[in-house]
């Protein structure tokens, strides 16, 4: 089977003050037909920039673009046929919306009568029939969107590219388009490069991210898989809220036994991470907030005073601090007799941590097998 | 309550006040032009006239060039505009969307031009339109006036193109137009109301020209309207009737111009002349 | 690597700035050049060649009590009508940002003398302030505020302030413009919170009006300073530089020069002097306004 | 080609050929940008066509060129392109042509204007011309040796005055200083109307009234010395007092006078039709042509009257004539002013501005077909007066002795005399204070001269 979207060692620099930046740097993957793809990272990471050298809006300094094994690095966009969604949805203002969706067909050369069962078809889609007359200025945010949408997917582009759609949007509208623009890739047959900096968007719509850090995949996984096995702790921090507890822990405990302490805690460690420790001394552990439970006093592995809680609903986030101050959070449902100031016993959900290499911050361990090789 | 009313009838007295300044001017030009040559030179004068007289005006078209002059001026106005609206649009085009070199260079050398007293650029445009024998003919004039006009049309046009966002020509390539299409259906509309306040100034420029087109239209059917009104003060006691009334319809194209098109003017107005 | 995209883009960049590179070079570059280059050769009006003189022409520009007399006048009308056109562009921003009925007519008429030709103003205003003809000495004579006519252009006082307010009435509506475009963009919020701070009409003004106007009205005085310390033809139709010398501005003495005294190369000197004069104001525009960022204030 | 160029002596000065430096920067761009245009480069000289600057342009004086221009080309071939800049920018006219090296053909001017073009070997020798028109010695330029201009026509400066007023005052028009002091003085009767006009700005109208008085008062701006050569004499022995008695005379004059410190030519037309004042003067008869137009009630009432001789009886001559620029098309130039002095239609030309354009000879002012014009016909005392005057006039260059005076540019182009008039009646500074600061102006620009 054909790989819908390969890149192949993209490269990307600027020359800046004299100095050559890497926005993009040597990244390789393959996407494959009908994939949900989603580029993930703060800003400033490369993903804007990698999907423009997708669309050919930017150049690539080197390395190569293949859709459907084709070279398309040096190919226009216009012959790339794509359809792409921008970040400020940039609908043309003097045009009526029915012309808006419109414009490629008729960019190509479309009959009209085709064109307009077309942008139907496409409005139709999107449930904005009845706008089809109006101004872009008439419409609302979300309506806005949808015509951009309406006007990438009209000409049925085999990779459909979105900058950042929803970030124009207010939060409930965000939601909403969200569940709209999955439910449109089934209907679509289009592989979707998706680019956003809001995790919570990439997670729930994607097949697969790619999280992006300084120009690089620092993964490239299912959501799934991202938010248990996190390859690096970078990846580990920014996938998930609240964020990850990672604490210094020193490394000690009888071989075949070791035991992590550091910021007031002890965590006795399973035998099957001891092979994962081999070697350090100072390892960073990771914890996710929901890993960690309030236990009887002769499971804790450690005591944290509670500072703040936090109710999210059903759980509640909490901080705490350990004996020397080190912060920690915790979501869980916590019984509403513990008040501020209330001295808890935690314990850590020994089937999911992790634990990262103190200077590469590469997971040595995580929460869904040990790796067995550093 | 009552410094409320106080204080805005004040201001609609000053506001009175100055528009009679800007308009007092203008008003008295159209009443000369519209009294009799024989009434012209005996004050006093009925600040508010009742009885008009055409004679000014069937005297300027009867026995005057007023009407080629006009011609001429229309012709030359409407060149610059063109040449002035195509190259200053391509040119902050290219300062809006590409980085290149000698372009800081070529921005101010566009400002500096600005700052040569014009006075004594007739020698070396007379040399260099004589080299190129455009002498006395409209292209001639047309290019004076578009190097007068241009630079301040290629700084508006590059301030308008900056604000299109990038996006919407971007999402016209990716709907498949190609780079000049994008450029005539998608940018040009956006930067309207900037094309139409260079075009504006362009006109207004060549219109109201005075100095280049003393130098360069050396024969008498080729002036334009300021140059030929000039020549109604030359030689023989200077005939304020006809003055008045070549002025009066000088400046009614200008102000129809400014009434119909004072919102795009608003933008043009940011800078410039 | 090649790119063909690249290529493209150095194709589009020479194309579109080729027709207005070419224009300039040719109308205006070149031209301005050449006469700056006169300024060192010694260069008659009557002969067509010249010779090389290097600074003499300088030299004996800035020797000249004339060329320091314009100079100063210069300084004068360009201090007056800058000075004129901001507190004109003030006073009728402010009034008319105000909601008031007619405003655009007004707006409009305010615009106007900014888009007639020179020539016509300057022969409106010899037409209105003429001594025994003038509409305005008559209407002063008979309300009683004057007792004999007053010769504003030909009255060695009275011709330098007559000057600035014709120039001023002519150019005000740019400030006028400017100003109220400015006014516009001023988010109403702004308003609101100093109100609610207790800041009356005047504290307004002062606390959010002109903070907010002050980039506005210093690039009017810089960009209309180099226009005004250009100005000719307005002066030169109205008084030709008299009565005596008294509206002689720098402009006018070299225009002199050139054409009285017919010695080209000693006229492109003084060019040459307002040029360096007018060099060291666009420095102060480039410095301290990014003309790049202007737009988006005024939009 | 019989351009002469000046080339620098030894002084090792390098000469720059304004051409070289323009083609350079001129092919740079418009070469590369629009070699269609340069190939219809006006840049040659060509045989069949002419270019004529003119000073008159009234519309009359047009239609007369139109016809005259029609016949040549229809004889010739030569096509002649007309140009008016008017009399106020004539100078700038011809000297921007000059600069460029594309001088006029033929330039129809004043010969005062002409002389400083010529006295940088710009104006062609016809002396030919000269002779073949016997052309009146009074109205000849000559330098070194050769004729530089074809004289056509004259006009003197002298005074139109409302004899109505005179009438009604009971007074006859002047004759003397005094009595045109003293008549100015009863007939001032402002703000109705003033005695008299004195411009006191820096213009030529101005500068001719003080230059016409100082030469009724025989006051000199220069003298020949002992070495034949002129030198300025406005501040020297008795001609000093002469030029101060001359300035405090029209300064007293200008008590019955409006400000005057703007006036132009037309302003002395205009107060004088519009009935501000009761005396004027012009340099001829353009004034009456201007009555009649614009107060027709008023013409008959205006009179030609000398201004008042003290020391002599001399009058300020303006002398017109045609001009061929050195360089030009000289040949196709000489046709046609050959071709102008012998067309019928010359009797029209000089009827443009009836008895304003004076002929250059006598015979025709007394030809019949000059006299058969309406405006003559009716103003036959204006042509009585204007015989009656005949040979009385001396052109400035003349004035100071019978040797050519080739610095007379440099007060006039100033308009030195208007300055004079102007500081002292506006600028309210000495009469004697004046003329020594106007001798030095001029003593410091001749020092200057290059």
């Amino acid at each position: 089977m054909s790989v819908a979207l390969k890149l192949d060692n993209v490269t990307k620099t600027f020359t800046q003050n004299g100095k050559t930046i890497a926005a993009v740097d040597d990244l390789s993957l393959d996407i494959q037909p009908g994939e949900f793809f989603t580029f993930v990272g703060a800003s400033g990471c490369g993903k804007t920039t990698t999907l423009r050298m997708i669309a050919g809006l930017e150049t690539v300094s080197s390395g190569k673009i293949l859709f459907d094994d084709q070279d398309v690095t040096n190919v226009t966009t216009q012959k790339r046929g794509i359809g792409m969604v921008f970040q400020d949805i940039a609908l043309f203002p003097f045009m009526s919306i029915r012309d808006n969706i419109g414009y490629p067909l008729k960019v190509a050369g479309m009959p009209k009568s085709q064109i307009a069962q077309k942008v139907e078809a496409a409005a139709d889609l999107l449930s904005i029939t009845d706008k089809l007359s109006m101004r872009p200025t008439q419409l609302s945010g979300g309506q806005q969107q949808r015509v951009a949408i309406g006007r990438a997917i009209v000409k049925e582009p085999k990779i459909l590219l979105l900058d950042e759609p929803l970030s124009a949007l207010d939060a409930r509208l965000r939601t909403e388009m969200r569940t709209e623009i999955l439910r449109l890739h089934r209907r679509i047959n289009a592989t979707i490069v998706y680019v956003t900096h809001d995790q919570v968007e990439a997670m729930t719509m994607s097949s697969r991210v790619a999280i992006m850090e300084a120009g690089r995949a620092a993964q490239v996984d299912t959501p799934r898989q991202v938010f248990r096995a996190p390859r690096y702790e970078s990846v580990a921090t920014f996938i998930g809220t609240p964020a990850m507890n990672v604490w210094d822990m020193q490394v000690t405990g009888k071989a075949g036994q070791p035991v992590l302490q550091g910021g007031g805690m002890t965590v006795a460690l399973t035998r099957e991470d001891a092979a994962a420790l081999d070697g350090f001394r100072w390892v960073r552990m990771g914890v996710r907030p929901a890993a960690l439970k309030i236990v009887p006093q002769d499971e804790a592995d450690f005591s944290a005073v509670l500072h703040l809680r936090e109710p999210l609903g059903f759980e509640d986030e909490c901080h705490l601090e350990t004996a020397d101050g080190t912060d920690i959070k915790l979501v869980g449902r916590v019984p509403d007799t513990l008040v501020e100031g209330a001295s808890l016993h935690i314990a850590v959900d020994r089937a999911d941590y992790c634990i990262f290499h103190p200077d590469t911050g590469k997971a040595l361990r995580h929460g869904l097998a040990p790796l067995t090789a550093a | 309550m009552t410094r409320e009313f106080a204080w805005r009838w004040m201001r609609f007295l000053w506001l009175a006040v100055g528009m009679l300044f800007v308009c007092f001017p203008l008003y008295w030009m159209a009443v000369t032009a519209l009294t009799p040559r024989t009434e012209l030179f005996r004050p006093p004068y009925d600040v508010i006239r009742f009885s008009y007289s055409l004679e000014n005006i069937r005297e300027l078209l009867s026995a005057t060039q007023f009407l080629t002059f006009m011609g001429n001026s229309l012709i030359v106005a409407l060149g610059t505009v063109v040449i002035n609206v195509m190259a200053s649009t391509l040119a902050g085009y290219a300062l809006s969307r590409f980085e290149f070199r000698g372009k800081k260079t070529f921005v101010a050398a566009t400002l500096w031009t600005y700052m040569f007293p014009p006075i004594l650029l007739a020698i070396p445009l007379y040399l260099v339109f004589s080299y190129i024998g455009l002498r006395n003919s409209y292209g001639g004039l047309i290019l004076a006036h578009v190097s007068i006009s241009l630079p301040l049309n290629v700084w508006i046009m590059w301030q308008y193109f900056q604000v299109v966002p990038r996006s919407l020509e971007e999402a016209a390539w990716t709907s498949g137009a190609s780079r000049l299409r994008a450029l005539i259906e998608v940018l040009l509309p956006s930067a309207l109301p900037g094309i139409i306040s260079a075009a504006i100034f362009s006109f207004a420029l060549s219109w109201n020209d005075f100095a280049f087109a003393f130098i360069l239209q050396t024969d008498i059917a080729m002036f334009t309207l300021p140059v030929g009104l000039a020549t109604f003060v030359e030689q023989s006691a200077i005939h304020w009737g006809l003055i008045m009334a070549s002025s009066l319809i000088v400046s009614l194209p200008t102000f129809a111009l400014v009434f119909f098109l004072q919102r795009y003017l608003m933008h043009g107005f940011s800078i410039g002349k | 690597m090649a790119n063909t995209n690249q290529a493209r883009e150095g194709a589009w960049i020479s194309a579109a700035i080729a027709p207005s590179l070419i224009l300039l070079l040719i109308v205006a570059y070149l031209p301005i050049l050449y006469a700056l280059s006169l300024a060192f050769y010694d260069k008659s009006a009557f002969r067509p060649d010249m010779e090389w003189v290097g600074l003499a022409n300088a030299e004996w520009l800035l020797a000249q009590k004339d060329f320091w007399a314009a100079m100063g006048r210069s300084v004068v009308f360009t201090l007056g009508t800058v000075g004129f056109q901001l507190a004109f562009g003030l006073f009728f921003g402010l009034l008319l940002n105000q909601a008031i009925a007619g405003r655009s007519v007004m707006r409009s008429l305010v615009i106007l003398p900014y888009l007639l030709p020179t020539i016509v103003i300057g022969l409106v205003f010899r037409w209105i302030l003429n001594p025994e003809f003038g509409v305005v000495n008559q209407l002063l004579l008979s309300s009683g505020l004057i007792d004999r006519p007053i010769n504003f252009f030909g009255g060695i006082d009275a011709a330098m302030p007559s000057i600035i307010i014709t120039t001023g009435w002519q150019y005000g509506s740019f400030a006028v413009l400017l100003i109220l475009a400015r006014l516009q963009s001023i988010n109403p919020r702004l308003y609101e919170a100093a109100r609610s701070c207790g800041a009356g009409t005047w504290r307004c003004f002062v606390d959010v009006t002109l903070p907010n106007l002050r980039t506005t009205l210093l690039l009017i005085a810089l960009l209309r300073g180099i226009w005004m310390f250009n100005k000719f033809d307005l002066i030169w139709i109205i008084t030709q530089g008299g009565p005596l010398q008294a509206t002689e501005t720098l402009p006018i003495y070299i225009y002199e020069i050139a054409f009285r005294d017919f010695d080209f190369g000693r006229a492109a000197a003084g060019c040459v002097a307002i040029f360096i004069i007018l060099l060291l104001f666009s420095f102060i525009y480039f410095k301290f306004f990014n003309p790049t960022k202007e737009v988006e204030v005024n939009r | 080609m019989n351009r002469i160029v000046r080339t620098s002596g030894a002084t090792g000065r390098r000469v720059i050929s304004r051409r070289g430096l323009l083609r350079t920067g001129a092919a740079l761009g418009a070469g590369v940008a629009m070699p269609g245009l340069i190939s219809r480069a006006a840049w040659a000289q060509d045989a069949k066509k002419l270019t004529f600057i003119s000073e008159e342009s009234s519309p009359k004086a047009q239609a007369v060129y139109d016809r005259i221009n029609a016949d040549f080309e229809k004889e010739t071939g030569i096509k002649v392109t007309m140009e008016y800049p008017g009399f106020a920018n004539i100078a700038q006219r011809v000297a921007t042509l000059i600069a460029s090296g594309t001088p006029a053909e033929l330039v129809w001017y004043g010969t005062g204007s002409a002389m400083e073009v010529g006295l940088q070997d710009q104006l062609a020798d016809v002396s030919d011309l000269v002779s073949e028109f016997d052309i009146p010695d009074n109205l000849r330029l000559v330098m070194n040796g050769k004729d530089r201009s074809v004289a056509t026509s004259q006009q003197f400066v002298y005074g139109w005055y409302r004899s109505d007023l005179y009438e009604e005052a009971g007074i006859d028009p002047y004759s003397d200083w005094p009595g045109y002091l003293a008549a100015v003085e009863k007939l001032n009767n402002p703000p109705s109307h003033y005695g008299n006009v004195v411009p006191s700005a820096q213009s030529g109208a101005s500068h001719l009234l003080m230059e016409t008085m100082m030469q009724k008062n025989d006051a000199h701006w220069f003298a020949l010395n002992d070495a034949g050569e002129y030198e300025v004499a406005l501040d020297q022995g008795d001609n000093f007092s002469r030029v101060v008695e001359t300035l405090e005379y029209l300064h007293q004059m200008h008590q019955f006078s409006p400000e005057g410190s703007n006036y132009g030519w037309g302003d002395l037309m205009s107060q004088y039709f519009t009935g501000r004042v009761a005396n004027s003067y012009y340099v001829g008869a353009r004034l009456l042509e201007q009555t009649l137009a614009n107060a027709p009630d008023l013409a008959p009432k205006t009179k030609p009257i000398s201004l008042p001789a003290k020391a002599t009886d001399n009058y300020y001559l303006s002398v017109q004539g045609f001009h061929i620029g050195a360089g030009s098309n000289e040949d196709g130039a000489r046709q046609y002013i050959q071709f102008f002095l012998n067309h019928p239609a010359y009797v029209d030309w000089l009827h443009s501005v009836p008895l304003h354009i004076i002929p250059a000879k006598r015979e025709i002012l007394q030809s019949e077909a000059y006299q058969d014009n309406d405006v003559i016909q009716q103003r036959m005392d204006v042509l009585e007066f204007l015989d009656s005057i005949w040979g009385k006039g001396r052109a400035p260059y003349y004035w100071d002795g019978d040797k050519l005076n080739p610095y007379v540019g440099v007060y006039q182009n100033d308009n030195l005399g208007g300055w004079m008039l102007a500081a002292r009646n506006i600028g309210k500074q000495d009469a004697e204070s004046v003329v020594r600061e106007a001798a030095e102006q001029i003593r410091t620009k001749m020092a200057d001269l290059r």
